[in-house]
């Protein structure tokens, strides 16, 4: 029983009531209001809340600039079904609060036709709901811990099964199958770590240690003694947030850079490689879907026009380029759809869509709303030079196994790995 | 905490409940000990209904902590309290002010933030039915010389006000027994004048019995039915004030030889 | 192995033991001193953390950055004092409410006026022989129990010491004893504050350095000045010891986070039991024999 | 060496001082007598500093000190015993004394340890904190610390009250040996009649803010003369 | 006493809500008071659905403001973790409704929210109050209530952390709280988005008229004295311990049906309504609106927020600056708050108006009471 149907949800008709609702009582009140506070306009609206502020500034401007790139690009060539596509963007400076009010004044105020919100998952929780009761559109680009199910949504980022299927069974390659799991303290920490317990047991290798951090911790003493006294093969850290980027200079510090660490959240997100004097993050391997030092043509070029764009930006990450790419899948999905009605363009994005994205090409997968990504293990050495080994694309396996068809049933639900596999 | 010490000492005249009809309150081997040493020991006290009692001492003989052990905010390390016959040890504060037993503080503590007749209405509703509130409030105000006064902030009184005031809102509560700590402290001698006035007519009219902690010894002379010295934490001589007066050893351990 | 193990407690207590010291000093010493909860505490040590962190950068050597941080800090907390928190001397409920603010605004215009991020310092020191940790740590617990030293020895040895402590008991009183006591007040917020600073100082190579690296020291700090009471050395000591001890324990055996529950469980505990904190205990205890002399 | 002329002062908005003038020569006792509420503790803290004035002057040893802080004026050689047997109660009685040395940085301060040989129950408790001694010790701490500075002009506000009469004859004598020995000048204001007559050779009656009269030999010692003034 | 609403129309109706403890007791008070109502009710009729949505969150946030200013301001008890129990009560919600999604689940989850903050509010209450924890203790006491809720829920991810069908989902909060309903079996309303703005705004209006009465009562005055002086008050006989218990836990409860229209209103509760930023709100709005004036904090909140949302949608981030700054003026320059300033304010210039500034009867004798 992983799935929860509700027989009562938001703003629904109750099913077993006989009684009406206080809403239709009051005739007058509708969507629209008497003094008209709505906005005239007629132009197409998208609505881009990214964090320019706050804990998630450091990714959230580069997502801000990479959407509004995308847009200036498509609007400048002929823009969206030939309509030059407006942006309400207001900074929500990392607050959930910011988030629901700012989401809600979309919706009500701007109409927007379609949204990209958030970085963290709470963020998307957050707004989750009203996105669901007003059937909004949305872009959700972060890399997270997968499951995600939702008729309106459209989870664009790499799952937690994608990136730690890239990057776990390279380390159990390279340097043996005792892993030591040190992960933040919060859903996606924690569903991270089932998986790699899942990818560990599919390919034979054992979690000897586990640990998991308060997100506003910075000393990790006690974590790098107990890894010492462990002594694994390697670390699977995913550690998230600035404070736990504390992590990789007492790993300096203590002398633990001879145990290589894999992560599916450092360095792509944060630039913790570069924020970080070396060698504190020497051996460090990430699974990715992108970042910026990809040596690819395609990838060259964007990263010259986005330095162009926005001359003292400091770092494209890997949910940036997300946001970029979506922007693409969403201009294709109008066009295909030959509409802005949001039922429309949904209907659009599951007809099998394809773009070439800075990673490469992507295809989005119609029944999960998810993308098939280009994995890639990125390494980083002693001076923090970056090197990849070669992509391989990754399926979002996980929800197309739990049986998630959007195309067949508008669901609003987010699955968990553990109902599935033993290990988690 | 009652307790079955047997050295606690018996006084003839309680009988087996402890009860004596015309004593208002009676201690019995009250005993209280702070870490060792001994603040007040083994004291057997009695006061009857209508009696102006005055304790005096030297600093440190104790009165504060007999009168602290008698409202109930500190417990006795041995002995009982009776009061009107029944046994109130371990009771707390506000269970024994129910009982009629109120207290007047040294320094004047009336709600600074609250009119006169709000301050007044704290004690009274807990005696008196609502409908009776205002009339109530009129013959307190009248009768301490408030009338005037009744919507300024008490706060705004002048000192001997709050004095008054503040035996008005221990009056307000009806009490059998008042225990007062150096009331006449800081006033001058016409207000001093005025409360010992007021304090003979709570005890003669009234019929209250009053406990007073005093220093001014001609306060004491004009007041007093009574007297109790303490020194040392336990009473050191009882009687009138004339005989008080004249014991050398009380000049000697507190009087001095002026008085 | 128990050889080790113990070991690692040690250095654990020693960590936890140090960190509690520093975080809370500064606050203690306002505290009690003053009778002033300063809740912009974290954010003195904010103020010592920057001062540290872009000092370094602007290749200062880190001793003297850290300095920098220290007396920086001391100077904010003097103008604060002189601008907003001399109206707050016995307003203790007001005082609180107000330092909160000045937290909220401080921390916001941090993020505002520095972005999300300072650049950071790497630990120095190398890391220890037998036990796993930097050496650093240990230089933390010496630097921890050397201010409790010199803070005991300010107080009760210097004739600053005695006037602060007679200002704080009896300003008026003091002050026709030929005190400047606005002088006093000062100077002991500029202590406090230049001791939050030296903590902000010490932990900036350790902790990451963002907008909301005081809330990082404010639980404990808080925890323990509650829990030690009025009296600024005896309280900081003897909470920071409990605390550590607490906190050190659990973490070995069930994980950092189920350490800090269990200090804060510790901590509400030890309220409970004595409301006025450890050092609240004494005094009553000391009080009851005044009072029967 | 006093002087203090047309002194105005308030407390809040209510006037409490409207005009007081007082002299006091080098080497006297002078007590100040009214009843309560006249006055008397707000004339001694404008005397120390402790509250301003708003109109008036006050001269010391020839200069006006009028608008100096009491620190100042403590540094000049005011001291001054607070009402209420004020000690530091947390520091322990040598720190309380140590602390009159404040007041006087030169070397013609008291050494503590003189103080001793006014008050040895001191000696005998210098380590125990002032605030856990019964009220005479803390008067007699009180005195002595100010008498560690050395000063010139000792201020006493109401040194009876609060005190059991044994206690308060006792500080009566030890004034007047400090005022012999010393040479300290007294100025103090009280309201007990014992006090007053005992201690002063000359004292002001005050009320309502103004002094009323100034008694004398005869006057002083007749105890009807002196109660006028306390009572009604 | 003829200060308590001797004239006027409906006097015998404002009798029981008036009296020296609150501010306001004039029928120009009333009238305004039912204006402001009024405009509230017909802002969804104004500005759409929209303003109900947004609008509720206020409302909400006014409870939990006045929760405060009632503990505070009427019985000097100063509590920084308010929001405990405003989250406790969204959570204990969501935990039942998710369960039992059926009419008499939702209204049987309305009721166990408030119970168990309710509850929470006495046990925390009992256990300082009983234990002497005094001023500024249960000020740092509560605070790090609110803080160890903050750090518990956020690591309550896993799967380990879910009760029924509900998960309490850590971090990422808990989501698909259902919408309020009233009712039994099948008869029943379920309160839409219209309705839920109604439903807060009476909640609101009803709470604040019971707390009025409350503090206008016989106990009001007990919590009145307990505030001014604990010891003197327990000298009368006033069992002050208890009265702060219960004043706390009515505080509890005020502040858990904030909650419950909160998390409602959103779908969703998060660990966030515990941090530290969060707590400080109702202490911003009650030191500003002032703590003794229960209308004050509402006022205080609604405006407060509103700029705060303002200021949001404009992408500012001299919000918190704001506020904090804010905080800071007002404490030092009327500690009292803005509405106790503005009544006196409004009593002078009656007094001025008044040709005979007379000081109104004194307490007249029973007989003479004739309204």
């Amino acid at each position: 029983m992983f799935v929860t149907e509700r027989s009562l949800t938001r703003r629904s008709v109750l099913a077993a009531g006989s009684a009406g609702t206080l809403a239709a009582t009051a005739g007058c009140v509708g969507e629209g209001t008497v003094l008209g506070m709505q906005d005239g306009g007629t132009n197409p609206t998208a609505a881009v809340l990214e964090d320019r502020s706050g804990t998630f500034a450091l990714t959230g401007t580069a997502k801000y600039r990479t959407t509004m790139l995308a847009i200036e690009e498509i609007n400048r060539d002929g823009g969206f079904l030939g309509e030059e596509l407006k942006v309400f963007a207001p900074d929500p400076q990392s607050d959930n609060m910011r988030y629901q009010d700012l989401a809600r004044h979309a919706i009500y105020q701007e109409d927007a036709d379609v949204l990209w919100a958030g970085y963290s998952s709470a963020t998307r929780e957050a707004i989750r709901p009203l996105i669901n009761e007003h059937e909004q559109l949305y872009f959700y680009t972060t890399q997270y811990e997968g499951g995600v199910c939702d008729k309106t949504v459209f989870p664009l980022g790499a799952t937690a099964r994608q990136q730690l299927g890239a990057v776990v069974p390279h380390m159990i390659e390279t340097y043996g199958d005792e892993i030591y799991t040190v992960a933040a303290d919060y859903n996606f920490g924690q569903l991270s770590g089932d998986w790699v317990k899942i990818i560990a047991e599919e390919h034979g290798a054992e979690v000897v240690g586990e640990e998991y951090i308060p997100l506003e911790e910075s000393q990790f003493g006690s974590t790098i003694n107990n890894i010492q006294s462990a002594e694994p093969d390697f670390v699977m850290s995913m550690l998230v947030g600035q404070d736990h980027s504390a992590f990789y200079e007492q790993r300096l510090a203590s002398g633990l850079t001879d145990i290589p660490v894999g992560t599916s959240t450092n360095m792509a997100q944060e630039r913790e490689h570069l924020r970080i004097d070396p060698p504190a993050l020497e051996d460090v391997y990430a699974g990715v879907n992108y970042m910026e030092e990809l040596p690819t043509d395609r990838n060259e070029a964007f990263v010259e026009r986005y330095y162009e764009r926005w001359d003292d930006a400091e770092y494209i990450n890997q949910e940036a380029q997300n946001n970029y790419f979506s922007v693409y899948l969403y201009k294709e999905a109008v066009e295909r759809a030959g509409t802005f009605e949001q039922a429309a363009v949904i209907e659009a994005l599951e007809s099998g869509l394809e773009v070439e994205a800075p990673e490469g090409k992507i295809r989005l997968d119609p029944e999960t709303h998810h993308v098939e990504h280009n994995m890639r293990v990125a390494h980083a050495d002693e001076n923090h030079d970056i090197s990849f080994d070669e992509p391989r694309t990754i399926e979002p396996v996980f929800l197309q196994e739990a049986g998630c068809d959007l195309t067949s049933e508008a669901e609003q639900t987010q699955y968990e790995p553990e109902a599935f596999y033993e290990e988690a | 905490m009652a307790t079955s010490d047997p050295s606690v000492k018996t006084t003839p005249a309680v009988d087996e409940t402890g009860a004596d009809s015309s004593r208002i309150l009676q201690t019995r081997g009250l005993r209280k000990e702070f870490g060792g040493l001994t603040a007040t020991d083994d004291v057997d006290f009695a006061i009857e209904a209508g009696e102006l009692r005055c304790l005096i001492g030297p600093n440190g003989a104790g009165k504060s902590t007999f009168l602290n052990l008698l409202t109930g905010q500190l417990d006795p390390t041995a002995g009982e309290i009776y009061y009107n016959g029944a046994d109130i040890t371990g009771l707390p504060s506000h269970e024994r002010v129910g009982r009629g037993i109120s207290m007047k503080f040294q320094v004047p503590s009336v709600y600074e933030g609250l009119t006169v007749a709000q301050n007044l209405r704290i004690p009274l509703q807990q005696v008196v039915e609502p409908d009776a509130f205002d009339a109530r409030t009129r013959e307190i105000l009248e009768r301490f010389d408030l009338l005037e006064q009744w919507g300024t902030v008490a706060g705004e009184l002048s000192h001997g006000q709050q004095q008054r005031l503040e035996i008005g809102m221990a009056m307000a509560m009806e009490p059998k027994l008042m225990l007062l700590d150096e009331p006449v402290a800081g006033l001058s001698i016409e207000e001093t004048a005025d409360i010992a006035e007021l304090l003979r007519e709570i005890a003669d009219d009234d019929g209250v019995a009053l406990i007073v902690i005093e220093h001014d010894i001609d306060f004491v002379e004009t007041i007093a039915d009574r007297v109790t010295v303490l020194d040392g934490g336990s009473i050191f001589r009882e009687g009138p004030i004339e005989e008080i007066k004249a014991d050398p050893e009380v000049k000697r351990i507190y009087l001095g030889e002026d008085h | 192995m128990a050889g080790a193990g113990l070991l690692n407690f040690g250095f654990e207590f020693v960590e936890i033991f140090a960190f509690i010291v520093l975080a809370t000093v500064g606050l203690a010493v306002i505290f009690g001193m003053m009778g002033i909860i300063n809740l912009a505490h974290g954010e003195f040590i904010l103020v010592g953390a920057y001062a540290t962190t872009f000092a370094f950068a602007a290749s200062v050597p880190l001793p003297l950055a850290m300095l920098t941080g220290v007396v920086l800090t001391a100077v904010y907390g003097l103008v604060l004092e002189r601008l907003i928190i001399r109206h707050l001397y016995g307003r203790l409920l007001d005082s609180m409410v107000v330092t909160w603010g000045i937290s909220l605004v401080m921390i916001q215009l941090t993020r505002i006026v520095f972005g999300n991020t300072a650049p950071g310092i790497g630990i120095p020191f190398g890391q220890l022989p037998i036990v796993d940790g930097p050496v650093y740590y240990l230089v933390l617990a010496v630097v921890a129990v050397g201010v409790l030293g010199g803070l005991y020895a300010l107080f009760m040895w210097t004739d600053f010491g005695i006037r602060a402590r007679a200002t704080m008991q009896d300003e008026a009183t003091a002050r026709s004893m030929g005190v400047d006591t606005d002088r006093m007040y000062m100077s002991t917020f500029a202590v406090g504050s230049g001791l939050a600073g030296l903590a902000g100082a010490l932990y900036a190579p350790v902790m990451t350095i963002t907008p909301e690296y005081g809330t990082g020291f404010l639980i404990e700090a808080f925890v323990a000045v509650v829990v030690g009471g009025a009296s600024v050395l005896v309280g900081t000591v003897l909470a920071s010891g409990l605390l550590g001890t607490v906190n050190a324990t659990v973490t070995n055996v069930a994980g950092t986070f189920m350490g800090q529950v269990a200090m804060l469980i510790a901590a509400i505990v030890a309220i409970r039991l004595m409301p006025d904190g450890i050092t609240g205990l004494l005094a009553d205890w000391r009080e009851s024999r005044g009072e029967s002399q | 060496m006093l002087e203090l002329t047309d002194l105005h002062a308030s407390y809040g908005k209510t006037p409490i001082l409207r005009g007081v003038d007082v002299g006091v020569d080098e080497g006297e006792i002078v007590g100040i007598m009214g009843k309560n509420g006249v006055g008397k503790t707000t004339l001694v803290k404008a005397v120390m500093g402790l509250l301003e004035v708003d109109e008036g002057r006050i001269r010391f040893d020839g200069a006006d000190v009028t608008d100096e802080p009491a620190d100042v004026r403590a540094r000049r050689g005011i001291g001054y015993i607070p009402q209420g047997r004020d000690v530091f109660p947390e520091l322990t009685v040598e720190e309380n004394l140590r602390m009159g040395e404040t007041i006087n940085e030169g070397d013609d301060r008291l050494q503590y340890e003189a103080v001793y040989d006014y008050f040895p129950i001191l000696e005998e408790r210098r380590d125990q904190e002032a605030g856990t001694m019964s009220g005479g010790q803390r008067q007699m701490l009180a005195i002595g610390r100010a008498l560690v500075g050395n000063p010139e002009l000792l201020l006493l506000d109401e040194p009876s009250e609060g005190v059991q009469p044994s206690i308060v004859q006792d500080v009566t004598r030890d004034l007047k040996r400090v005022n012999e020995e010393l040479g300290t000048t007294i100025l103090f204001v009280e309201q007990n009649l014992h006090v007053v007559q005992n201690l002063a050779e000359r004292c002001y009656a005050i009320d309502k803010g103004t002094i009323v009269d100034e008694l004398e030999g005869d006057r002083l010692e007749s105890r009807e003369a002196v109660t006028e003034y306390l009572a009604v | 006493m003829s200060v308590e609403s001797g004239d006027g129309p409906f006097a015998a109706l404002r009798r029981p809500f008036e009296g020296p403890n609150t501010m306001g007791n004039s029928p120009a008070f009333w009238l305004g008071l039912a204006v402001a109502v009024a405009v509230l009710a017909a802002m969804p009729v104004l500005f759409g659905l929209y303003a109900a949505e947004v609008g509720a969150v206020f409302l909400a946030y006014a409870l939990l403001g006045m929760s405060l200013a009632f503990i505070w301001g009427y019985c000097g008890i100063l509590s920084f973790g308010q929001v405990a129990f405003f989250g406790v009560a969204g959570y204990a919600f969501g935990i039942v409704a998710i369960n039992a999604a059926t009419l008499t689940g939702l209204t049987v989850a309305l009721l166990a929210a408030i119970a168990v903050s309710t509850v929470f509010a006495a046990a925390l209450g009992y256990f300082m109050f009983y234990g002497g924890v005094r001023d500024v203790y249960v000020t740092i006491l509560t605070l790090v209530v609110a803080l160890v809720l903050y750090t518990f829920m956020g690591q309550t991810a896993g799967g380990e952390w879910t009760i029924g069908d509900a998960r309490l989902g850590g971090f990422n909060g808990m989501s698909g709280v259902p919408d309020l309903a009233v009712g039994v079996g099948s008869t029943g309303v379920e309160i839409g988005l219209l309705g839920h703005y109604y439903v807060t705004l009476g909640a609101l209006v009803a709470t604040y008229l019971g707390l009025r009465a409350l503090v206008n009562s016989q106990f009001g005055y007990a919590m009145v004295a307990t505030r001014e002086d604990e010891d003197r008050t327990a000298m009368f006989g006033y069992d002050t311990t208890f009265i702060k218990l219960v004043v706390f836990t009515i505080g509890g409860a005020v502040a858990g049906l904030g909650g419950v229209l909160f998390t409602t209103q959103n779908n969703y509760v998060d660990p966030s309504v515990f941090g530290i930023t969060a707590a400080a709100l109702p202490v911003v709005w009650a030191s500003v609106g002032g703590r003794t004036s229960l209308l004050g904090t509402v006022g205080a909140a609604l405006a407060i927020q509103f700029v705060d949302y303002r200021l949001a949608l404009s992408g500012s981030e001299w919000a918190l600056v704001l506020i904090g700054s804010l905080l800071v003026f007002v404490v030092l320059l009327m500690p009292e708050g803005v509405a106790p300033r503005l009544h006196e304010y409004v009593l002078e210039y009656r007094e001025d108006a008044d040709p005979s500034p007379v000081p109104r009867e004194p307490p007249a004798a029973t007989e003479e009471v004739s309204d």
